[in-house]
């Protein structure tokens, strides 16, 4: 009762009230949306806990049993230290980590910028070496993808003109006109299967998380 | 199977990945290193973006909105220093405005070094307003007055302490919103300052975006629209001072060709291996 | 004489914002010249000797909402907009006050309730019927869901663990609910097989999620004892340094097969080359249309879209589920003939109007607008 | 040749140079990175959530708000400390409370929003307007582009037997969906490369001053 009947209750009543609400903007009706959103986010707020301890653990564990590596848990530590210190600093000093000028902004642009945008950019070599290993014609739909993936990459640079003038307007059609299409249809089935995934949780019939 | 067996051809659809990235990342790097440039065909959107602010009157002011941070900067910066040098070299006064808050020293530094090219000085050919939270609030409000959301400027000097900012106080007295996107910034600028205040307007988008934001061009809400790091090229090549954009390009273009080519690498392997295999 | 003909014709109304909560003023000018320059907004209500200035009035739609904080409902408020011309500013004061209050029923959301009653009453009464009659319920094979077992099974071969990665949106996220399920399949394998997983996550909430879903696998496949919660880990809350994390992991444990199930956005394809690059089976599923071909180039199974939300139903393969998504399609088959209905009409209506007969064409533009 | 004398600039770079290590094989460098970037990322994370959520959302209101309905905000306090009770063996199942509120609120969202955002307006996009066919070729490519959404829609039909008309359908619909792909694909590949030139430019430029 207490495991499973309750939760579902739970589960099935916010559901219902939320989407009703949806229809009713009168007080305090129209206003539940942003306060279930509050709650939410407040929610979220604590379980950020369980992923600091989680984490935390993880590494306190390898450094206690010199696992291989185990000094790298050093780094980790220092790492979380640092944007932790200087972000609770930057914000009791400037009312806003991000003012320039705070250190948290500084650390922010020096080192966090640097490896996410590194890391990003690993994305130039890695679709290389996706299109040289993917686009093969192995069959009808492989030489598909492979040739509008030609003509698109070609027709977005400058060398794509030279060949053939008119390769810019057909790329801007492919786009326009045969990728919009199946796109389309897809996000239609992703929020029909949504809306039924939601009702199949509303109604209890779905119930994983619960277990 | 063994090694002997396999030709030359149909080595070339087993090639390590790693080659694949030593070679990306040299058609990339020496272009830039060694600084060879792409010639590049400036397209009507680009032109109509450069003539708007080409016909405007020496004394001029245009607004740039900084709306991107460090991930779209390789695109996005390139158009902002063209720009800039275009702006400067008609004698026209800059404000720069950020409205995505780190991009403010990315849009500083640019519009720092470019100014120190031209000599200009700080307060009277340029300044820059820095960020407010509140986006479309803001866009908004300076419809009436700029003073009543940037009391001061990015380093809190007071506005009226600044003299090009005496006489300016709303779009009225701004010529053309600039508005540099990574993100929806620019359909704000379009649906809320254009819509409103009957702003004329100038979109610089990154690539990906390009093709959204076409429409506003076609429907005559943005007076120039410019793409990506192509769109860039094109501005540098009209500003007649061909810089990052036109060196970016040359990287862009022979990593597409490079693409290409090991993709038809990969099929002649391919066939290959599959021709052997039938014939056995 | 031009001023007074501007200044007659002129006229401002203010009236109750509809279909709102509340609180909010909408301010209308009608018969404005096009020569305006920009339209200023000024407001007074009882007791008030002078008027304040409210905000800016669109020239283009000649329409302001006034949603001020201090506006009260069942409080009248006049109002004055400035008109602006080259030459001139002409006041014109609302005829009447605008007296705000809140609707019971939003209007406008007419066609989603429809369809949303179209919609739930298909899923409920097919799922009646699966109770009834669960004989004959078909689900048509997707392929990446049969290769779960085979994953996990060459994973086991080869003595190498399992990774599932979770993507990067919350729970609240239809796509990390249908990765859940998936999985508690994985898990539910894994027990059986004896072989190591490893799920990474990026959300905290996923994280307990996930350990609930894991033990429950493991308790179903008669291994409660196996079940380890420190195999569920929790990364970091940064997307690339999740990506550097969950590459870093492939590289050094070397997973066998690898789920790559949720959300994702640019990191999709840096993570499947690199589970690549190590040799594993992959089976990626994502809502994320954006990123689904990168995982049809790099992956060798891929659940496109709605087939990952219809993954519960096809593991699970229960009555009521199989029911639900019957309905569904039905759904789906009722959205179909709708815009087909549309697409006919549109284009009859577009030849006919080329003809001079424009009737049809204004039933088209009423179906048209009830989206 | 002016290499930086910038010891920030120097930071960044040997992180950038050990990213991209990783490229050739895992190494300690890529590990330092990456151990690195992971502490500033869950650091980072903890703090804006806390600044962004609890301060303005819980503690703002709770301790200066004058407004009666403040103290529900003490239903997702209780709540959330539930989740924490995952810490204890034997009262975790209290996790399910959180649990079941999110998935509750999660379908109250997602139900109508999916209506209105995705299925309304995908579908009046493609319902074919007067305006489409104002000349013969867009006519012909607005026919075209509504034939592949009716087709993929086709594709993700789960209850029938993917035969005869309907799985002709289907087909054509793996065709387009094809075809969507590669476009997608190709069209990324500009904004990557432009990642890996903004990289170069800082190496190059920032860092060992070899261009301008």
């Amino acid at each position: 009762m207490l495991k499973k009947q309750i939760p579902l209750a739970i589960t099935f009543i916010t559901g219902v009230i939320i989407v009703i609400t949806f229809f009713i903007p009168h007080p305090p009706f129209g206003r539940l949306q942003q306060d279930a959103l509050t709650w939410y986010s407040v929610i979220f707020g604590f379980t950020m806990l369980l992923g600091v301890d989680s984490l935390v653990r993880f590494h306190y564990r390898k450094l206690r049993r010199r696992e291989k590596g185990w000094w790298f848990s050093i780094i980790f530590y220092g790492g979380f230290l640092l944007s932790f210190i200087t972000g609770v600093v930057s914000e009791v000093r400037f009312g806003d980590a991000f003012k320039i000028g705070s250190s948290f902004m500084y650390f922010y642009n020096t080192i966090l910028i640097p490896l996410q945008s590194t890391m990003f950019a690993l994305l130039a070599f890695f679709i290389a070496s996706a299109s040289y290993r993917a686009f093969r014609a192995r069959n009808i739909d492989a030489t598909f993808l492979l040739v509008t993936a030609v003509i698109v990459m070609l027709g977005r640079v400058p060398v794509g003109y030279m060949l053939w003038h008119k390769l810019p307007n057909l790329t801007s059609w492919i786009l326009n006109v045969l990728q919009l299409g199946p796109m389309r249809g897809i996000m239609i089935g992703i929020a029909l299967g949504t809306v039924a995934m939601s009702l199949r949780l509303i109604l209890g019939i779905e119930r994983t998380y619960l277990s | 199977m063994n090694g002997e067996n396999i030709s030359f051809w149909e080595k070339l659809g087993k090639i390590d990945r790693r080659w694949i990235f030593l070679i990306i990342g040299l058609v990339v790097f020496i272009p830039i290193a060694f600084g060879l440039r792409m010639t590049v065909h400036v397209s009507p959107a680009v032109k109509s973006a450069y003539d708007t602010i080409n016909r405007l009157p020496e004394g001029s002011v245009v607004m740039i909105s900084i709306d991107y941070d460090a991930a779209s900067m390789p695109e996005l910066q390139p158009m902002l220093k063209a720009i800039l040098r275009h702006c400067f070299d008609k004698n026209l006064k800059v404000i720069l405005i950020n409205f995505w808050p780190l991009g403010l020293p990315i849009g500083n530094q640019g519009l720092e070094e470019v100014a120190r090219e031209y000599g200009k000085v700080y307060g009277v050919d340029y300044m820059n307003l820095g960020y407010r939270p509140g986006d479309i609030a803001v866009m908004l409000r300076m419809g009436t007055e700029i003073r009543s959301v940037f009391y001061g400027d990015i380093k809190g000097t007071p506005l009226d302490s600044l003299p090009m900012m005496k006489n300016i106080h709303n779009y009225d007295d701004i010529a053309v919103v600039v508005g540099l996107e990574a993100g929806s910034m620019g359909d704000y600028w379009v649906q809320y300052v254009n819509a409103r205040f009957k702003q004329d307007m100038i979109l610089g988008v990154t690539a990906v975006m390009a093709a959204g934001v076409y429409p506003y061009l076609q429907a005559g809400q943005i007076k120039g629209l410019i793409g990506g790091l192509k769109g860039a090229a094109e501005y540098e090549k009209l500003v007649n001072h061909p810089a990052f954009g036109h060196i970016g390009m040359a990287s862009q273009s022979w990593a597409h060709v490079v693409i290409i080519l090991f993709i038809i690498l990969g099929n002649i392997g391919y066939f290959m291996e599959r021709r052997r295999k039938r014939g056995l | 004489m031009i001023l007074f003909i501007l200044f007659s014709t002129i006229t401002v109304k203010a009236f109750d914002t509809p279909n709102d909560g509340g609180g909010s003023i909408t301010i209308k000018a009608y018969n404005v010249p096009e020569t305006v320059k920009k339209a200023l907004v000024y407001r007074k209500t009882e007791g008030d000797t002078t008027y304040t200035f409210a905000g800016v009035m669109s020239i283009l739609s000649y329409r302001y909402v006034d949603a001020n904080s201090t506006i009260k409902n069942g409080k009248p408020y006049y109002y004055r907009v400035d008109f602006y011309f080259p030459d001139t500013v002409i006041s014109v004061e609302s005829d009447s006050p605008g007296i705000a209050y809140a609707q019971w029923y939003d209007k406008t959301k007419t066609s989603s309730l429809i369809f949303l009653i179209v919609f739930s009453t298909l899923v409920l009464v097919f799922i009646q019927l699966a109770k009834k009659d669960p004989e004959g319920l078909y689900i048509r094979k997707i392929p990446a869901l049969d290769a779960i077992d085979e994953a996990v099974g060459r994973s086991t071969e080869l003595g190498k663990p399992t990774f599932f990665v979770h993507g990067l949106l919350g729970i609240t996220d239809a796509g990390t609910l249908a990765a859940l399920t998936i999985l508690r399949r994985v898990a539910k394998k894994v027990a059986e097989y004896d072989t190591p997983i490893l799920v990474t996550n990026f959300d905290p909430i996923v994280m307990t999620a996930s350990q609930e879903t894991v033990k429950q696998a493991y308790t179903e496949a008669g291994r409660p004892d196996a079940y380890n919660e420190k195999n569920i880990i929790y990364l970091t809350y940064e997307q690339f340094g999740y990506t550097a994390g969950v590459d870093g992991l492939m590289v050094r444990e070397k997973p066998g097969a690898i789920f790559l199930q949720g959300y994702f956005f640019a990191e999709s394809l840096i993570l499947a080359e690199t589970g690549h690059s190590v040799g594993a089976i992959q089976i990626a599923g994502t809502t994320a249309k954006e990123q689904l071909p990168f995982f049809v180039a790099a992956c060798d199974y891929v659940l496109i879209g709605e087939e990952m939300l219809a993954a519960s139903s096809y593991i699970g393969r229960e009555p009521v589920m199989l029911g639900s998504v019957k309905g569904a399609d039905w759904g789906k088959a009722f959205l179909m003939g709708v815009i087909g209905i549309g697409v006919v009409l549109g284009t009859v209506g577009a030849i006919l109007q080329s003809a001079g007969n424009g009737a049809l064409m204004n039933v088209f533009e009423k179906i048209l607008a009830f989206f | 040749m002016h290499i930086s004398t910038n010891p920030w600039v120097w930071i960044a770079a040997i992180l950038t140079l050990a990213i991209y290590s990783f490229l050739y094989k895992d190494n300690p460098f890529y590990k330092f990175a990456e151990h690195l970037f992971m502490g500033l990322g869950i650091g980072y994370g903890a703090v804006i959530l806390w600044y962004n959520s609890i301060i303005p959302r819980l503690w703002n209101p709770l301790a200066h708000g004058t407004s009666p309905s403040r103290f529900y905000l003490l239903i997702p306090v209780a709540l959330g400390l539930l989740a924490l009770s995952i810490f204890s063996r034997r009262y975790s199942w209290l996790i399910k409370y959180p649990l079941a509120f999110y998935m509750g609120a999660v379908t109250g969202f997602s139900v109508p929003v999916s209506f209105e955002a995705y299925i309304f307006e995908q579908a009046q996009g493609t319902i074919l307007k007067h305006s489409m066919f104002s000349n013969p070729w867009l006519g012909i490519s607005n026919i075209i582009m509504f034939i592949g959404v009716i087709t993929t829609i086709t594709y993700f039909y789960f209850s029938k037997h993917h035969k005869g008309l309907l799985g002709k359908s289907a087909r054509v619909g793996i065709v387009y969906i094809m075809l969507a792909f590669g476009a997608s694909f190709g069209y990324t590949v500009m904004a990557r490369i432009s990642l890996l030139i903004g990289r170069m430019q800082f190496l190059l430029h920032d860092w060992l001053g070899i261009i301008k």
